[in-house]
């Protein structure tokens, strides 16, 4: 509703040329210049109105400064010239107090306006005027890694973050250690991770389907710079399957390989301390539920066995320095870490992944399935949906699509 | 006293300087050590650039990476800017209020002796168990769990440090109110001398939230107290508004000063007086009554609901507005009048661009929700370096060069400084300009390394080119500085033809300033003599004796002593001993000062007649 | 340096009037203070409701300093003035401080 | 003229002022007071954030006794005058009442100090309320023992004044250091009114 007046402003500075520009800044899954969601879009929008007036400004600024200093240099013919010792100007100044303070009142109130929207976390409305329920995911930030708690669902994972796209997620965020800053350039801005108790709440919207990249925006100690994670936006359909595929992981499934139930057995030898397998609440490391989805290891080296290994034997002193395995007392045999990585690279337990979210294919739902409540009202209508393939159509009424233009 | 060691071995100098309590020598001081600890600042900063010219760089460590940025930036704000800002000061001041010293010419000198003691206590932590690691900002709970002794450093040497900048800020404070000269009213001050003073303001209000903060951090750390230790009931949002109460003003203490230099620079090469000073007054006031009720907008996205948000982001914007003013101001000053480009101007003249951009960057991130994208990321680095650098840095190397000869009686080589200046400036704006966009490109600060394929690695090369330029000048200088002192070629009281009283004098003044107290008789008196008068100032008084005070050598002792004690606390066990001595130095220095009594001793008339103090140098 | 010529004993006798005068406002003040302080606790005490109590014991607190700093600190004689603009700059720095500590930190 | 500063006769009206000198440290001490105002606030600040921080520990209204905080108060508030009387003196030239007034002030201070100390024992061992038991208990003691901290170090001042100038009058040259000293004194008794009520009070009342 703000974007209404918003878009004339735009038309009116022509501001498509400077939009241009800066959007052909950094890439498409990480720059805030390219928004991708609801909040990133609002910011830039605020962006582009800011830059304007201080362009403004600093035009007039530049103008004067120019013509004063290549006009008024002193005279080489003439250097004992003494100029008129002005004291000053009362028309003059007041101007240059009161223009800078409607400008400042110009941006002042979308600021205001925005500061409010974007702190806003009550429930959506769709277009029959009903409450929607809100997907509720619990972060916490840890040093150096990122924890996500589906919220009443069942579901944990860490580091990749799935959701569902042209809807609201709604993310309840705390710390275990020190304060992190999550951070999604592409879709919305950043909001401290404060520790235990300082709970923050901020929404994700991903208006279109992908990959989106993910930072620590608050120095949390050597690997600060390290700790990447990934937004995986996917059609609301997909993300429903996926959250029922996840659901039924429970970490005791026998992989098919004999070396990956070599390496299981090692895994719960080892590892189960530490790591969880399926929704169990433990997070003192990574779940490892979809580790065999994972685009990158630790968030940033290249996902590969090779990488894996070394991460099991070196502990990630190396590649995340300053991490808590490092604590870890394990010792293996490299062998040994060869088949907990096999069986690591095994785990994948839904059919959407990543290359979900780079397809073109779009699968709607409402995702009433995923709120037991609702479901024993509209019970068969979810259950119908749930595994209806493709196309905008379907979901119909309680599609989301509210924030679309 | 002074006077009479005109020629005097190395130990004598020495001697003399590290006793002295004549403000002109502790400006002296300052300079010097400022310079030093910016250098060193300027070393971690190319580390720092270093290791970001390319992705995934492995220059440096990760954990050293932290103590260098860091270490950058404490240097740079408490080590280097604020000492070189009471440079010029102590340099300045007085003689521009026609005082013969400061208030507290004892007080002076301890201040100095506080911060360089704190200034070397932070920097000894490079060789025991590894510098700071929290960042300058040292948010808890991270400097909390730091390990080894770095953050102990930080927050005892900032303590002892900071001391010495209150006493230093309280010490001109009282000057300014008290020894203005006969007819100075302060309407009449110059702007360097009203901004030095609005600073020293802040400084008092601002410093002792600093003081608590790093009291609460050194007892969490060392004393086991829980005030940010979420698991014991604390809170680590304290020190977060603890910091930014005393952060931001901090801010302001830096860049008044600097503003201040400025309006001295302009109108004397633009041969017109300042334009509008009374609301350029007016404007520095109205910034620091401002300064003290934004500094959560460091804070937007900690999360303290969109109300806290929203005010102060209405604030900080309307900061903007005195700003302006000044901007304004500073151009119509050179309207119409009649501009020489000397070095000091052509850093003035780069200042203002550069300023506004810093200032336009800062209304931008006031904007509370668009700050969510702003906020930690390089967009911030490159807003906080226009200010500091392209504000502060520039103003003070304006001033430095401006005051050169009335400090040291020498002048600077024009030719070198306008190199200086330009490879300086270039390399700033390289440096620093592309930040804007890296930052919203999607670069958080304070990274160790950015990864390949993210589109960063284009702009950090540039920006790591533009901080050799910026080197390269700096090196300039500093040969520039030798070379003129090699030579030692004396010049004239009055240079360049300037406004104000300091200009009046010889240059370097005699260690009394004035033999007598001047007259005043309106804003830029050495103007209106010029202009109106004999192109003297008149006196206000008949010659007489002139009361000094005594050097001393007890605010070294008593600085020693709490840099001592300061080692005993951080490692306790058997080294409590050296806590024992260092107190005990210190509170022994204390009552050694107040048994003795120090009159100071008299300059006598006769001996002034002989000597020449109009000006004219000999 | 200054006084040295005016040094008559009537000026001396009228000063020590001046100061005995002083005194007894010190002295009334001194009185009221304990007052203000035996009411505060009083009404801790005697437990009345905290919605009353606690601003009015920081009324009589604030009341209380404001005594000590006009009459036993001297704020109300002449040639206070800086002392007095610096304090009362402290006094609102302190309000920002303690206000943004009391409400804006959550837990 | 520093003779003249040395001089007990003929002391203007307020000798504390008379002189540059004198009126610069009178200026300055003012200042400093100023920041000493933001100080004490940041600690309150912190300690009012934190004052239900109890974790495990004992919380404010199960400690403390207002009986002897009564006293405290009472003795510093009597202490505060004792320092008026005791300027009052010194600006009638009257070395000998004024050091025995402030001899008075000095043995106040101690008695308070005294009391402080006891209460932290008997917070400690009677309620194991400690240093480092909660934020609060680190709040509170930091608190009340900075302002403790006040008081010790103004004890040593006064007595070191007292002490170095107890065989000569009062001039120009030692007046102004008295007069700072019993500013600072009056000083301490402002921050421990609003102690005894934020702290004390406040904390009974809940």
């Amino acid at each position: 509703m703000m974007k209404g007046w918003m878009s004339k402003f735009k038309a009116v500075f022509a501001l498509v040329v400077l939009a241009l520009v800066l959007s052909g800044c950094g890439e498409p899954f990480l720059s805030a210049l390219q928004p991708k969601g609801e909040g990133a879009e609002m910011i830039y929008d605020l962006m582009i109105l800011s830059i304007v007036i201080m362009l403004f400004v600093f035009v007039v600024v530049i103008v004067i400064y120019t013509f004063v200093i290549i006009k008024y240099r002193q005279k080489k013919q003439d250097p004992d010239f003494i100029p008129k010792q002005t004291e000053g100007n009362h028309a003059l100044e007041t101007l240059w107090t009161v223009i800078p303070i409607i400008l400042l009142l110009i941006l002042a109130v979308p600021t205001v306006q925005y500061t409010f929207a974007l702190a806003d976390t009550s429930p959506e409305v769709n277009e029959e005027g009903e409450e929607q329920d809100s997907l509720w995911v619990n972060v916490t930030g840890a040093q150096y890694w990122w924890h996500f708690e589906y919220d009443g669902l069942e579901v944990s994972t860490s580091q990749e973050l799935y959701i569902p796209t042209d809807r609201r997620v709604y993310l309840s965020m705390s710390s275990q250690d020190v304060i992190h800053s999550f951070w999604v350039p592409s879709i919305n801005g950043k909001m401290d991770v404060n520790p235990t108790g300082n709970t923050n709440e901020m929404t994700l919207l991903a208006q279109e389907e992908g990959v989106y990249w993910g930072k620590c925006a608050e120095l949390c100690g050597p690997s600060h710079s390290i700790m990447d994670f990934k937004v995986v936006a996917v059609s609301p359909g997909e993300f429903e399957e996926w959250v029922q595929d996840m659901q039924q992981v429970t970490g005791e499934e026998t992989p098919e390989s004999a070396t990956a139930q070599e390496g299981q057995e090692l895994f719960a030898d080892n590892c189960m301390s530490c790591h969880a397998i399926g929704a169990d609440p433990n997070k003192i490391g990574p779940n490892l539920t979809n580790f065999g989805d994972r685009t990158k290891l630790a968030g940033v080296v290249d996902y590969n066995k090779e990488n894996l290994v070394e991460w099991i034997q070196t502990k990630g002193e190396e590649m995340k320095p300053g991490n808590h395995m490092m604590d870890a007392g394990y010792e293996l045999e490299d062998e040994e870490a060869e088949k907990i990585a096999e069986y690591l690279m095994g785990l994948s337990p839904s059919d959407i992944t990543t290359e979900n979210a780079e397809d073109s294919v779009y699968k709607d739902s409402d995702l009433s399935s995923l709120f037991p409540e609702e479901e024993e009202e509209e019970g068969e209508q979810s259950e119908d949906e749930e595994d209806g393939e493709e196309s905008d159509e379907e979901g119909s009424s309680e599609d989301e699509e509210n924030d679309e233009e | 006293m002074s006077a009479t060691v005109k020629k005097a071995g190395f130990g004598a100098t020495l001697w003399e300087y590290l006793t002295t309590v004549d403000h002109k020598k502790i400006g002296i001081l300052y300079l010097v050590a400022g310079m030093f600890f910016f250098i060193l600042g300027g070393l971690e900063a190319m580390l720092i650039r270093i290791q970001l010219i390319k992705p995934d760089n492995d220059f440096i460590s990760a954990q050293f990476y932290n103590e260098v940025l860091t270490m950058h930036g404490t240097t740079m704000i408490f080590l280097a800017a604020m000492p070189l800002i009471f440079a010029l000061m102590n340099a300045v001041v007085p003689l521009q209020i026609g005082a013969r010293d400061v208030a507290f010419p004892f007080v002076n000198s301890l201040g100095f002796w506080l911060f360089f003691f704190g200034g070397v206590m932070l920097n000894v932590s490079w060789f025991v168990t590894g510098a700071p690691d929290a960042g300058w900002t040292a948010y808890a709970p991270l400097s909390i769990f730091s390990e080894g002794h770095g953050v102990d450093f930080y927050a005892i040497g900032l303590q002892i440090s900071g001391f010495g900048t209150l006493m230093g800020g309280i010490n001109f404070i009282v000057t300014i109110v008290n020894m203005r000269a006969p007819g100075m009213t302060y309407m009449r001050m110059p702007l360097f001398t009203w901004t030095a003073f609005i600073a020293s303001v802040l400084i008092l209000f601002a410093f002792p939230a600093l003081t608590v903060g790093l009291f609460l951090l050194t007892f969490d750390r060392l004393f086991g107290a829980n005030f940010f230790d979420p698991s014991m009931g604390g809170n680590v949002i304290i020190w977060e508004h603890l910091f930014w109460i005393f952060g931001h003003p901090e801010v302001y203490i830096l860049i008044l000063p600097a503003f201040g230099v400025f309006s001295e620079v302009v109108p004397t090469f633009a041969k017109k007086r300042l334009f509008g000073y009374s609301s350029m007054v007016f404007a520095t006031v109205l910034i620091a009554f401002l300064g003290f009720m934004v500094w959560a907008h460091h804070m937007f996205t900690v999360g303290l609901g969109p109300i806290a948000n929203s005010i102060f982001a209405v604030a900080t914007m309307a900061i903007a507005v005195p700003t302006g003013i000044k901007i304004f101001n500073w151009l119509f000053t050179l309207w119409g009048g009649s501009i020489r480009l000397t070095s000091p101007m052509v850093f003035a003249l780069g200042f203002i661009p550069t300023f506004t951009i810093g200032g336009m960057t800062g209304v931008m991130l006031g904007s509370a929700a668009a700050d969510f994208q702003y906020h930690d990321s390089y967009f911030v680095v490159a807003h906080f370096h226009y200010v500091i650098v392209g504000g502060v840095v520039l103003g003070l190397f304006a001033g430095i060069i401006y005051w050169w000869p009335k400090m040291f009686g020498t002048m600077l080589n024009e030719k070198l400084n306008h190199w200086f200046f330009w490879l300086f400036f270039i390399g700033f704006h390289l440096t620093f300009f592309v930040q804007h966009f890296l930052g919203l490109m999607g670069m958080p600060r304070r990274y160790w390394i950015f990864l390949e394929d993210q589109g960063l690695d284009f702009f950090n090369l540039i920006s790591t080119i533009g901080a050799f330029f910026m080197a390269a000048g700096t090196i300039l200088f500093l040969y520039n500085v030798v070379v003129t002192q090699a030579k030692g070629v004396k010049v004239s009281g009055d240079p360049w033809d300037a406004r104000t009283l300091e200009w009046a004098i010889p240059s370097p003044p005699p260690f009394y300033n004035f033999k007598q107290e001047p007259l005043v008789r309106g804003l830029d008196p050495l103007w209106i003599e010029k202009t109106e008068g004999d192109g003297k100032i008149k006196p206000a008084e008949p010659l007489g004796d002139i009361h000094m005070p005594n050097n001393s050598f007890v605010p070294f002792m008593m600085s020693l002593g709490l840099f001592i004690a300061g080692f005993g606390v951080m490692f306790q066990g058997s080294y409590w001993i050296l806590a024992v001595i260092g107190f005990a130095i210190t509170a022994g220095s204390m009552l050694y000062r107040s048994f003795k009594d120090d009159l100071g001793y008299h300059v006598h008339k006769e001996d002034l007649e002989d000597e020449k103090g109009d000006g004219s140098n000999g | 340096m200054a006084d040295n010529t005016n040094s008559t004993n009537e000026k001396q006798q009228f000063y020590r009037k001046k100061h005995k005068e002083e005194m007894k406002h010190h002295v009334l003040t001194f009185a009221m203070m304990i007052a203000f302080t035996l009411i505060a606790f009083g009404l801790v005490i005697a437990g009345v409701s905290p919605m009353f109590t606690i601003p009015v014991i920081l009324i009589l607190a604030a009341v209380q300093v404001l005594f000590q700093l006009y009459y036993f600190m001297h704020m109300n004689q002449e040639g206070h003035e800086m002392p007095a603009l610096m304090i009362y700059s402290g006094i609102f720095a302190a309000i920002l401080t303690v206000l943004a500590l009391s409400t804006i930190v959550w837990w | 003229m520093a003779d003249d500063m040395l001089k007990s006769t003929n002391l203007p009206q307020n000798p504390e002022r008379a002189t540059l000198e004198g009126r610069n440290k009178f200026m300055g001490f003012w200042f400093f007071l100023g920041g000493e105002t933001v100080l004490f606030a940041s600690l309150f600040g912190t300690y009012l954030a934190l004052k239900n921080s109890t974790v495990d520990g004992p919380a404010a209204n199960e400690i403390f006794g207002l009986e002897l905080v009564f006293l405290m108060t009472i003795i510093l508030l009597t202490s505060s005058l004792t320092s008026v009387y005791a300027m009052y003196h010194m600006k009638n030239n009257d070395p000998k009442k004024m050091q025995l007034w402030l001899g008075i002030t000095v043995a106040l201070g101690l008695a308070f100090l005294g009391l402080e100390i006891y209460e932290f024992y008997h917070y400690v061992h009677g309620y194991h309320f400690g240093y480092t038991t909660s934020a609060f208990s680190s709040a509170f003691y930091t608190l009340v023992g900075f302002h403790g901290a006040h008081v010790a170090f103004g004890l040593g001042w006064i007595i070191s004044l007292m002490v170095r100038n107890a065989k000569r009058g009062i001039n120009l040259y030692n007046a102004p250091k008295f007069y700072i000293a019993s500013l600072y004194w009056h000083f301490i008794d402002v921050v421990w009114v609003f102690i005894f009520t934020v702290v004390y009070l406040m904390g009974k009342v809940g």
